[in-house]
């Protein structure tokens, strides 16, 4: 198989197969918590691809070159969260200076992003065990580190708008008191998973 | 409404039923969705969990006074840290099993929205032995609530409870209720009755009120 | 034992955490925004229902308008008072509790009905055709308008008519606002003897539009010690600042539009 | 004398909740009895079963909940019948039962009722069911056609059973009760055609994407829209009013995005047939197609064009 | 088979999708139309049948209620009072302000009461009570210019005016003023409404069939006013016998030129009316003269010939009466007619009355009684039995998508129902509300029996009731 063809398969897969909310019960509390409106679901998914890009290049780099030569892998967990919460500030600084209007979009959702367990989970993933694309199986470098987190990211955009869309929808219905909230946008999530599984085994 | 006097057994109990974080507070939803595929899974989850929050709760309420009110949420975050690579490391030592299914969730328990919130809601306000407390108390409020569910989900699922099958051969358990779609629905029913329950007992409460008033 | 593992790692999350303590100082230095902790605070006291009938744009607009000065601190009126007052270190004098009333007793079988109104259920749509589906022009329709628009859930519509429980009700207003009759009016909770009706038609045509209407026969005016109660535009005004709630009126009222809620059970409760 | 007042308009037309569905049921008719000619008595039990539990089921959650019961629309009747003829004709007494309760009860009441169901109900159940029970789900077996014969236990052709045009045009195939007779599925299609219930719209660009892409990755085009479950999820439950979108535009999206990701699932996932998470996953973008995808408003041409 | 399949395919989305002026070219389609729209009571001619062969006939009746407010705009000024002796056609309402009309007595006889009573609308509205002495006196000074096309253009809408004409076809705006071109507005086109597409009426259908020479002279005396070069009669396909009256009308007639609509429900509002003859659409909150075009009804046309011609002001108007009457029938009555009179002239009521609508089932207004004049612009009345009358509950919105299919305007009405019943004016403004012309489709096509037009109404009146506050 081209390589093309191999980083096409697992970007699909990224995104549907394995989405981060429908199959790993990754990033669920932003999920479940910023998705009652289409737009603002929106600022976030955006927010978050962002900075999951950004964290898998440095942690995938650090892990790489500073923690595993001096044999302190089991540091790892205590590091990321280093990075991933000094990188949100970082980027929250950069894109204030930068580009006030994106600021604006997207900044009120950049620290929400520091407790996201996605951002997290896909660094440790990233040093995890290797996954089978099309039929074979890959090690992660530095290139499948940086892709699992922007379209694992991109796979919980998706999640999040159409979880957006679907609440919007249901804003107007008669759900029962005791089910408002939490409980009725989980079961949503349950159902949209339930769709989701479909596309198992797709890129595998 | 005049301010109750907190004592440890106000707090404790606070955790596990008005403040519940899973059933109540909504919180820490990915190791609730992800231990939750069986009852034993569940309770290790929540012990390392409570493990975790107790020792958190601890030290910071301790270095409480010490922390520049700046710095706070990431010398929390260090703190948690550190107890949670503690956990990872004892539990993949002594429990393997449990750490080969819960897999990176237990890393994960560093961006459990409980523990962060606990610290910086009560913790770093609050005395050591009330701090104690509430980490012990919300530790076993997250360990019930999401054992109840792996307990449904197990049940469900696989037919068994605790690995003890309970229905024999006949059954034919329903695989979708341990699979991820199965973790949402079975988390967002039980969040549903705990609801109701609430609701019906609020009312009442208030019922009872309007009777005093009258 | 090996000391290097234990340094090694204390140097590494020592280094970190010093670059990243450094780059957050710099970074909390040159961004610096002020949020006002008040605001939460004040937000959380309101009384969150997003009613808006203080006229910004839900409660979360509204704290920060309190915050900075530029509404009244009781501006609420479902506001906890003694936590903004807590919040703002001030203390915040309670507005008088009014309520709002339905200034009408046309229930169905005591109003007469001009025709059967069988469309949309809207007191506006109701009232725009061919006056309305009761004879009294100053009726309270019954169609729900009012309890579509409340937030907190007080107005209910019992047989033909708005009922407003007083227990909950705020005063926010949005119900006299979307009442097309203007049938409801916001009042001081202390005023309890009240004239609910307001048919200006002359007592022959007011009697036939309605059992209780106010006839403007002027024996409440008569039997009232003090002077409280006119006839003014066909029908009972009391003037609250002169009534001492003694309830002679409503004993005399011969259509029974006097009505003294200190004795009705309601607000007995209070 | 006293008359009634209401608003204009004071016509209405001939269609109602309770018509539209009693109109899909006797679509549904030809369907149906195909299914049990071809599967015996056994695909009777599974469909009453599965129509019977999901009245009943609406019947008691109404109740229960003190709502006003709405049985007489005949909505919960159309769930039902779907469920049953999703199922194969071999499924246990208790698949049918269980697959009607969480339509009716968790897809559609828990939401609200009819019309506030995000997801068609009678499809996230077979999802729902597929996920738990795939043996049970997948087990099909070849038209018996009241001959006496013992069922043989049989792939379907999606699965690798070789089958004429004509058998599968005519049904004479293995697969779930109501999937297998196109022609009835047809006759359905065109009754509601022709009695206004839906549009051609969804089914028609439906299965002509699912041709047009199955040719260009190239698979039997024929084959593909007549094997499997495409007729039946195109003509009755893709069209399902309250999950697909309301513009016309929307609607040819939909039908679109769901013949393609059929294509996709049956040559690249895991699953052999896949029009039930095709129009599952489509049901979940419909919020959005209505959200953005609306009809062109009068009056705002380009004002050339307004001129013009 | 590919190709067929994908041939098949695109044919099918053009078909649907061509514009509708180059579907009338290529496809050769003669008729005219517009996108949306409903069939009401299509399988009963659209209840046309009782009293489309009744021909017109003349009723006076005994007493005539004449209120002051018929038109959009203040209402009239009463300038007789009790007592008085009036003839037909002296005026007895001033007009008020710029949108006001004079209002003229339509029988001769004793004015025996000026009082306010309660029509159809809010509240109650002053009206001139004329008992009838059957003389039939005219006023003096009514004269007439005699013939439109010789008559000075700049006399024309003056006359129009003077008669107190407003659009008889339901929106009762002054016809004068519609008339009077804004500064730097240019009109080229304007268009007869003669569609008739509400149900149960037929009253313009029999004027196009008896009088249409009258239609034609009203035509053409716009078109002078206002030196149009163009004018169109639009009429609805299912009119066939109209439409040649027409036709043999204008034959001869400069620039009349004779428009074949596809029956469809809203053909004749305004806006569809514009799109369909010519291809423009009228933006959002703009008046036609926007596009170059002005519509007028076909029944305007003939009381503006009236006025032009013999300088009559505008005081009977034919309306149909249909529905459970004994026989039913279109009756040229005298403005203020009771309905009661009219009905016991078409021989009372054939079953117990439970409800009756002033103008077609899918716009008209109800009434609370029979005791109620017809005004300038009611072109029916329509008598409903019990089992008619009685609309069904409203059951919960199952998303079908038939009123956004309905829509002429495009909208999406399941959602305004939902911003309107929450009361969201500010929502339902954002989903253009506004752009509502209350037509009735959405209501009519709704299998939920869902109160979307009433709602919307609700809602339009409630912004502009806000905008006014401001």
């Amino acid at each position: 198989m081209s390589g093309i063809a191999k980083v096409l398969l697992f970007m699909v897969n990224c995104v549907l197969t394995n989405n981060f909310i429908f199959s790993r019960y990754l990033g669920n509390c932003p999920f479940l918590g910023v998705s009652n409106k289409v737009e603002t679901a929106t600022g976030m998914g955006l927010a978050v691809t962002f900075v999951m890009g950004l964290a898998s290049l440095f942690t995938y780099l650090i892990y790489t070159y500073i923690l595993v030569p001096l044999g302190l892998s089991y540091l790892s967990t205590i590091v990321f969260i280093l990075v991933i919460a000094s990188l949100v500030q970082i980027v929250e600084m950069f894109i204030k200076k930068s580009s006030p209007s994106l600021y604006k979009a997207l900044g009120i959702y950049l620290p929400l992003i520091t407790t996201n367990c996605a951002v997290l989970g896909v660094c440790l993933l990233n040093i995890g065990s290797p996954i089978t694309i099309g039929g074979e199986v890959l090690e992660f470098n530095l290139l499948y580190s940086v892709l699992n987190g922007i379209f694992g990211a991109l796979g919980f955009l998706l999640a999040i708008v159409l979880m957006a869309g679907v609440r919007e929808r249901l804003e107007t219905s008669k759900i029962p008191d005791c089910l408002k909230g939490f409980s009725s946008s989980l079961i949503i999530a349950g159902l949209m998973s339930v769709a989701f599984m479909g596309f198992a085994g797709l890129g595998a | 409404m005049a301010k109750k006097e907190k004592t440890v057994s106000s707090v404790f109990f606070n955790g596990i039923l008005n403040e519940n974080p899973t059933l109540r507070l909504v919180l820490g939803i990915c190791p609730t969705l992800a231990s939750t595929t069986s009852a034993s899974n569940a309770v290790g989850m929540g012990l390392a969990a409570t493990f975790v929050l107790v020792g958190s709760n601890v030290v910071i309420s301790l270095l409480r006074n010490i922390i520049p009110d700046k710095i706070r949420i990431p010398a929390f975050v260090v703190i948690i840290c550190t107890f949670v690579t503690l956990v990872e490391m004892l539990v993949k030592a002594f429990v393997p099993a449990l750490y080969a299914s819960l897999g990176m969730f237990i890393p994960l328990i560093v961006v459990n929205c409980i523990i962060l919130a606990r610290a910086e809601a009560f913790a770093s306000k609050n005395g050591v032995l009330l701090s104690a407390a509430d980490g012990l108390g919300m530790g076993a409020g997250f360990t019930l609530a999401i054992t109840v569910i792996g307990i449904v989900r197990e049940l469900l699922g696989n037919g068994s409870v605790f690995g003890l099958s309970l229905f024999g051969e006949g059954f034919e358990p329903m695989l979708l209720s341990i699979m991820a779609p199965g973790g949402f629905l079975v988390f967002g029913l039980v969040l549903g009755v705990a609801n109701y329950f609430m609701n019906k007992a609020e009312k009442k409460k208030t019922e009872e009120k309007g009777v005093i008033r009258a | 034992m090996d000391w290097i593992p234990v340094v090694l790692a204390l140097g590494v999350l020592g280094v970190v955490g010093l670059i990243f303590g450094i780059l957050l100082e710099v970074a909390d230095k040159k961004l610096a925004v002020e949020v006002d902790p008040r605001i939460s605070k004040v937000g959380e006291a309101l009384g969150g229902a997003n009613c808006g009938a203080c006229g910004y744009a839900g409660c979360a607009a509204l704290a920060e308008a309190i915050v900075s000065g530029e509404a009244k601190p009781n501006a609420c009126p479902a506001a906890n008072m003694a936590a903004i007052s807590e919040a703002l270190g001030i203390t915040v004098e309670e507005g008088e509790k009014m309520v709002a009333r339905v200034i009408c007793q046309g229930h169905n079988g005591v109003a007469k009905e001009r025709y059967k109104y069988d469309g949309y259920t809207s007191c506006a749509t109701a009232a725009s055709m061919a006056g309305g589906p009761k004879e009294c022009a100053y009726a309270c329709i019954g169609l729900g308008d009012c309890m579509r628009v409340c937030s907190f859930g007080a107005i209910s519509m019992n047989n033909g008519i708005a009922s407003i429980d007083p227990n909950v009700c705020v005063a926010c207003g949005n119900c006299e606002k979307a009442c097309p009759r203007s049938a409801i009016r916001i009042i001081p909770a202390e005023t309890k003897v009240l004239v609910l009706c307001r048919n200006k038609d002359i007592g022959r045509v007011a009697r036939a539009a309605c059992m209780k209407a106010c006839i403007g026969c002027g024996r409440c005016v008569k039997e009232c010690k003090y002077g409280a109660i006119a006839v003014e535009d066909g029908y009972a005004r009391i003037d609250p600042e002169k009534c001492t709630r003694c309830g002679a009126c409503a004993k005399v009222c011969p259509c029974g539009c006097i009505i003294d809620y200190s004795v009705t059970a309601e607000d007995k409760a209070e | 004398m006293s008359l009634y007042m209401s608003t204009a308009p004071h016509v209405r037309s001939p269609q109602n909740t309770r018509s539209l569905m009693g109109d899909v049921l006797i679509a549904l008719a030809p369907t149906t009895i195909a299914g049990i000619y071809f599967f015996g008595v056994s695909a009777a039990i599974v469909v009453a079963l599965a129509t019977a539990s999901a009245i009943l089921f609406e019947y008691l959650w109404q109740k229960l909940t003190h709502k006003t019961i709405r049985i007489g629309d005949l909505s919960a009747a159309v769930t039902g019948l779907l469920v049953g003829l999703n199922l194969p004709p071999t499924a246990p007494w208790w698949l049918p039962i269980i697959g009607s309760g969480l339509a009716i009860i968790l897809v559609k009441q828990l939401f609200g009722g009819i019309g506030d169901n995000f997801v068609n109900p009678a499809l996230a159940a077979r999802g729902i069911l597929l996920a738990s029970w795939p043996v049970r789900m997948t087990a099909f077996v070849l038209p018996t056609c009241f001959s006496g014969a013992d069922a043989t236990t049989s792939a379907t052709v999606l699965a690798g059973y070789e089958a004429s045009y004509m058998d599968m045009f005519l049904g004479n195939i293995p697969g779930c009760i109501g999937e297998v007779c196109k022609a009835a599925i047809l006759l359905g299609f065109l009754y509601m055609l022709v009695r206004g219930v839906i549009t051609w719209r969804i089914p028609v660009t439906f299965l002509a994407v699912v041709f047009v892409f199955s040719a260009i990755l190239g698979n039997d085009p024929l084959q593909a829209i007549l094997c499997g479950g495409v007729m039946l999820g195109a003509v009755f439950m893709a069209t399902d009013y309250t999950t697909s979108p309301m513009s016309a535009k929307g609607q040819f999206i939909y039908a679109a995005g769901c013949g393609i990701i059929v294509v996709i699932i049956r040559n690249f996932c895991n699953y052999p047939e896949g029009v039930t998470y095709a129009i599952l996953v489509m049901n979940i973008v419909t919020p959005l197609l209505d959200k953005y995808v609306k009809p062109r408003l009068y009056g705002r041409l380009k004002e050339e064009k307004a001129n013009g | 088979m590919v190709g067929v399949t994908m041939f098949a395919c695109i044919f099918a989305f053009l078909l649907h999708h061509i514009p509708h002026h180059i579907e009338r070219q290529v496809l050769c389609l003669p008729k005219y139309s517009f996108k949306g729209g409903v069939h009401p009571l299509h399988s009963q001619h659209e209840g046309k049948l009782p009293t489309r062969n009744a021909p017109i006939r003349d009723f006076v009746s005994d007493s005539v209620v004449i209120p002051m407010s018929m038109h959009l705009g203040a209402p009239s000024k009463p300038c007789v009072s009790k007592g008085d002796h009036v003839k037909i056609g002296q005026l007895i309402g001033e007009p008020v302000g710029g949108l006001g009309l004079p209002v003229h007595a339509s029988i001769s006889g004793e004015v025996t009461a000026v009082e306010p009573r309660l029509i159809t609308g809010a509240g109650p509205v002053m009206c001139v009570c004329i008992q009838n002495d059957f003389a039939d006196e005219w006023v003096d000074g009514i004269q007439g210019y005699g013939n439109v096309e010789t008559v000075d253009p700049a006399l024309i809408v003056p006359a129009i005016k003077a008669a107190g004409i407003c659009g008889m076809g339901g929106a009762s705006f002054p016809a004068h003023v519609k008339l009077t071109l804004p500064e730097g507005k240019t009109c080229d086109t304007i268009i007869l409404n003669g569609a008739e597409c509400e149900t149960f009426l037929t009253a313009d259908y029999r004027l196009m069939i008896e009088e249409p020479r009258r239609v034609v002279d009203g035509l053409r005396a716009e078109m002078r006013a206002l030196g149009v070069k163009r004018g169109v009669i639009a009429i609805e396909d299912n009119k066939m016998e109209a439409i040649e009256s027409m036709r043999k009308a204008a034959a001869g007639r400069e620039g009349v030129e004779i428009a074949v609509l596809r029956t469809k429900y809203p053909q004749g509002g305004e806006k569809q009316l514009i799109h369909a003859v010519t291809g423009r659409q009228v933006p959002s909150g703009k008046l036609p003269i926007e596009v170059h075009t002005i519509v007028t009804n076909v029944a305007t046309a003939a009381a503006i010939a009236d006025a032009v011609i013999d300088g009559k002001p505008l005081i009977s108007r034919i309306t149909t009466v249909t529905g459970k009457v004994v026989n039913p029938s279109n009756l040229r009555v005298r403005i203020g007619t009771v309905v009661a009179d009219m009905i016991g002239e078409c021989g009372g009521y054939s079953e117990e009355a439970a409800k009756i609508v002033m103008g077609g089932g899918m716009t008209g207004v109800c009434t609370a009684n029979a005791d109620i004049p017809i005004a300038k612009a009611n072109g029916g009345i329509v008598v409903y039995n019990e089992k008619d009358a009685k609309s069904v509950d409203e059951e919960p919105c199952i998303r079908c998508a038939r009123c956004v299919q309905a829509c002429p305007m495009g909208l999406d009405p399941y959602k305004l129902k939902h911003l309107c019943d929450a009361g969201n004016l500010e929502g339902a403004k954002a989903n253009h509300v506004m752009d509502c012309i209350l037509c009735g489709c959405c209501s009519y096509a709704c299998p939920s029996r869902r109160w979307l037009t009433a709602a919307f109404k609700n809602t339009k009146d409630a912004i502009a009731a806000a905008a006014r506050r401001k």
